[in-house]
């Protein structure tokens, strides 16, 4: 019960509570620029998905076996080279960075080769999103979350995957319904200075401000979640009072 | 010479290079920084134990000279006192020994505790006499509450409500100025931030009831 | 010593990774191959890449491929013009047939006063919008006047004059932004054989009286045009003019220009000498450019 | 080689106001909307950009002959990558509180789509003379953007400036401004201003040509 509370948690943080673009204000530019109609909308939220998704399952695996402290591979190459230094817990974690955007950037190539070959007509529909994925924040974000949970060893493939997968899903949510938004704009009389960029902020900073509206539920969910109440002050009297001589 | 240009690596072979010229530079830029930034990592943690386990003697923000093992602390009265700090885990929660330097007596213990707040975690140190018997200071280590309304309690005014508060029975909120004042144990909540207040009084009970006893022998 | 271990390390890891990424991509390269024909990107570099779908294909790439697929005909680029339809000519090493240039007609000549039953309208100030209101005017064929098609018009082609949109033909490219966005479709693409080009300037489908009663200026459907000239035939009650036919340069419109009550049946294109000596002496009007007072009249708020 | 490549002078001028990253060619927002709650973080922000955009560029004109074209894009997050990872232990050691502040934003520098933009649009063609100056000249920008961002955001939301108290206490402090809300329309206007100033003196502009034509 324990591990599907966390991941429940972890789901809706992502999701709703922290959402990455209104929250964490990562994958603004395709956010900007991708959400000018519904049908491109969603599917650039699919193919954010998606990414998400394979980058984040590539990067876990990194991180826990290359790049975390102490991790495995480093000091399995150590005591089979280095015998006889007992180097200190080997630390590669200096590289996480240039590893997640090597891999995202690959990942992103592969993809669009694999789909422009056997899925021309998916390829058409929205294979110009993917050369712009390799430039989103959200992935390199949702990678970093993953890197910082596993280096602490709260998390394991799972946690991460989750939070890959309702991080892709609340940014296509994000970006639905801005789009939704922004066609009827389209109708509206919108003053000059504000065309573009400028009214599509605006509209998302009044998005951000609904979604704000979810933080306390995470803190309410773990309440329910793990049946614990605030402390309450009985259990904490009764132990004292058992033994209070020293 | 051409066959291999035209194999899958020879292509990448400015990629190649690259990355090796760069996890170079990185690993070297790792080994001349790490412990740097190790000891600011421990730094931001030890130097407020002085605060939090002697309270106004030092009073607020005292300047700290960290030495290899423990620390040198000014005084109010301008008297330098060395202190050593040893470091266990108790009860689940990492907690920091505090000896006077010269003659070893304990001068108090400081405890790391993380809780659920408002928005996301709430990590912060608190600081308990040497029989564990009373609460001498609090600090907020890390927050991310409303800026501006929850984020009032990293605050001092907030924190001093904590100083002298009774270890042994739980520490509760109340909104009237009357009830905080007539018992030790009951918080003044922080306006329209009770939810904050709340869930750092819980860390607060959490931590202790979970180390008070082993910390008390 | 340590530091040359970790320092080792950390490249020969970069290092294998590169390695292994860099193999699995030009596998990926060699294997996902799909072949593209190498015309496409030459075309693709001739085309002006405004994606405007002036051609009937979803943006430029399209239309390329379906150039080195030979589908479609070189000269379809309003845009690019002659010049563009020339190189796509030579990379494909076909002879590029005689073509006419595209160019916008609005099929309604009535000015605001001309039209009659009209009610004040002060809501959302786009055509868009007002085609939505149903009696806003009594023709609920012909144009509104509010100027959306002069708003997406990225050539500056298409002007309201007393409310009625008036194309500019120096200007106009033919790119069908303005016949998309006209929520009445008034806004046909005609290819300008010559200069002057006969055509219908209304699209009231009704008869006689009922066009009478909305408009002063509308064709009745009355078919004398039709009397004088094959290449006039009626569709409904509007006559259609046939461009195709090869003899359309020849024919001789005059009778039945002269013929038609109304003053729908009219030549349309860039004047011709006639016409410009005809007003030479007529001074122009001063044009006075809008000085741009305050954000407030720039949302060209209505009354 | 397109004959009229700007030369280093015009990439430098172009770069702070009349192609400004943020509000002119909508580049580099994740981090104008992310890091702009106070002054303090928003300048260190700046400082590592410019860095890993001044080293970045620098590089990328050295090697730009060997560059393929397919490789291009991998290539250029390396360069930038190394350097990013370099600024961020920078900042961990040498400015800890601040480094803790931006938490994960100086990581995300990698994905700043203006610094990849300035490499693939000038610094891959030209030399390493113009491609510094492009460098300085987009930092700059980038700097302007983020002091407008931020300065409106910290006086209305902290009543401070550079972490100086600058409304009087009786002022109460908008947090929402702090709050990600507060960053979306902060620039939304302020983009909506500089849209307004940018059209006045172009129509402005067209006016005069107009009484002169």
């Amino acid at each position: 019960m324990e591990l599907l509370g966390n991941l429940l948690l972890i789901a809706i943080g992502a999701a709703l509570i922290n959402n990455f673009v209104l929250t964490y204000f990562v994958g603004i530019c395709p956010f900007l620029g991708v959400s000018r109609r519904l049908d491109t909308a969603f599917g650039m939220g699919c193919a954010v998905t998606f990414v998400i998704s394979v980058a984040a399952l590539i990067s876990w695996t990194m991180t826990e076996f290359v790049l975390r402290p102490g991790a495995l591979v480093p000091g399995w190459i150590l005591n089979l080279g280095a015998r006889d230094t007992g180097a200190a817990e080997v630390d590669l974690s200096i590289l996480s960075y240039i590893v997640y955007i090597f891999v995202i950037a690959a990942s992103v190539q592969f993809v669009e080769m694999y789909v422009r070959k056997f899925y021309p007509a998916l390829y058409k529909s929205f294979g110009v999103f993917l050369p712009l994925i390799t430039t989103n924040c959200a992935i390199l974000f949702a990678c970093l979350e993953i890197m910082k949970h596993v280096n602490a060893r709260e998390w394991g493939l799972v946690e991460s995957m989750v939070l890959a997968i309702f991080g892709g899903v609340g940014f296509t949510i994000a970006i639905v319904l801005m789009a939704g938004i922004r066609e009827e704009l389209e109708l509206a009389d919108v003053p000059v200075a504000f065309r573009g960029a400028a009214i599509t902020l605006v509209v998302a900073g009044i998005l951000a401000l609904a979604f704000m509206g979810f933080t306390g539920v995470g803190a309410n969910i773990q309440k329910a979640l793990t049946g614990e109440t605030t402390a309450s002050p009985a259990d904490i009297r009764v132990e004292s009072s058992g033994e209070s001589a020293p | 010479m051409a066959r291999i240009r035209d194999t899958y690596l020879g292509q990448a072979w400015l990629v190649l290079i690259l990355s090796l010229v760069f996890g170079g530079t990185l690993a070297g830029v790792h080994v001349g920084l790490n412990d740097r930034i190790e000891a600011n990592l421990r730094a931001e943690t030890l130097s407020r134990i002085p605060e939090l386990v002697l309270g106004d003697e030092v009073g607020s923000r005292p300047d700290v000279v960290l030495l290899e093992d423990g620390m040198e602390v000014q005084m109010a009265d301008g008297s330098m006192l060395a202190m050593q700090v040893s470091e266990q885990e108790v009860g689940g929660h990492q907690v920091f020994e505090v000896l006077r330097g010269d003659d070893r007596t304990r001068l108090g213990w400081v405890a790391r505790g993380a809780g659920q707040g408002y928005a996301d975690q709430i990590e912060i140190l608190i600081g308990l006499r040497p029989d564990a018997q009373e609460i001498t200071g609090l600090y907020v280590l890390s927050q991310k509450e409303t800026p501006a309304l929850g984020d009032a309690i990293t605050g001092l005014p907030f924190r001093s409500r904590f100083v002298g508060v009774p270890a042994d029975r739980a520490v509760e909120i109340t909104k009237e100025e009357r009830a905080a004042a007539a018992d030790r144990s009951k918080i003044l909540a922080l306006t329209a931030a009770t939810i904050s207040s709340q869930s750092v009084c819980d860390i607060v009970n959490r931590t202790v009831a979970d180390i008070r006893l082993e910390l008390g022998k | 010593m340590m530091i040359v271990v970790s320092v080792g390390l950390a490249a020969s890891t970069l290092f294998g990774m590169a390695v292994v990424i860099s193999y699995v991509l030009g596998w990926a390269n060699k294997a996902f191959h799909v072949e593209i024909d190498p015309r496409v990107i030459r075309i693709n570099d001739v085309l002006p890449g405004a994606h405007c779908a002036g051609c009937g294909y979803v943006g430029c790439n399209d239309y390329a491929e379906a150039v080195a697929r030979g589908e479609a005909a070189v000269n379809l680029c309003a845009p690019g013009g002659p010049a563009c339809a020339e190189a796509m000519a030579a990379i494909m090493g076909v002879e590029v047939e005689q073509t006419w240039p595209y160019r916008a007609v609005v099929h309604c000549t009535a000015r605001a006063n001309q039209r009659l039953l009209r009610t004040e309208y002060r809501g959302e100030p786009t055509c868009m919008a007002a085609n939505l209101v149903n009696d806003v005017q009594g023709c609920v064929y012909g144009c509104l006047g509010i100027g959306d098609c002069e708003r997406v018009c990225d050539y500056d082609a298409i002007h309201v004059v007393e409310g009625l949109a008036e194309v500019d033909y120096e200007k106009c490219t033919g790119c069908g932004a303005c016949v998309d966005i006209c929520p009445r479709s008034i806004i046909s693409r005609i290819p300008f054989k010559a200069e002057q080009v006969l055509v219908i300037k209304c699209s009231n489908d009704d008869f006689g009286v009922e066009v009478k009663k909305v408009c002063q200026v509308g064709c009745i459907g009355c078919k004398a045009c039709t009397r004088f000239s094959e290449l006039l035939t009626m569709a409904g009650n509007l006559p259609v003019v046939d461009y195709d036919a090869d003899d359309y340069l020849l024919a001789d419109f005059a009778a039945s220009l002269e013929k038609c009550p109304a003053e729908s049946l009219v030549f349309v294109g860039t004047p011709s000498r006639a016409d410009l000596e005809a007003t030479a002496e007529e001074e122009l009007p001063e044009r006075i450019v809008p000085e741009f007072e305050t954000t407030v009249d720039k949302t060209d708020w209505w009354g | 080689m397109a004959v009229d490549e700007p030369t280093a002078i015009e990439r430098l001028i172009s770069g702070i106001i009349p192609e400004n990253p943020v509000y002119r060619q909508l580049l580099g927002m994740c981090p104008t909307l992310a890091v702009t709650a106070a002054m303090k973080p928003a300048m260190t922000m700046v400082a590592a950009t410019a860095f890993v955009l001044i080293c970045a560029n620098l590089i990328t004109s050295l090697i730009r002959q060997l560059l393929k074209p397919h490789l291009r894009i991998v290539v250029f997050t390396l360069t930038i990558a190394t350097f990013v990872t370099v600024a961020d232990r920078f900042l961990a050691a040498y400015a800890y509180p601040m480094s803790k502040e931006l938490g994960p934003y100086v990581p995300l520098i990698i994905v700043n789509c203006m610094i990849i933009s300035r490499c693939e649009v000038c610094a891959s063609k030209q030399g390493v003379g113009v491609a510094l100056a492009d460098a300085f000249g987009v930092s700059l920008g980038f700097m302007l953007a983020l002091a407008s961002v931020a300065t409106v955001r910290e006086i209305l939301g902290m009543g401070s400036w550079f972490g100086l108290t600058v409304l009087p206490d009786g002022f109460p402090r908008w947090g929402l401004m702090v709050m990600p809300p507060g960053a979306f329309l902060t620039l939304g206007l302020l983009l909506a201003l500089v849209t307004w100033f940018a059209h006045r003196r172009s129509e402005r502009r067209t006016a005069q040509r107009e009484r002169i034509g």
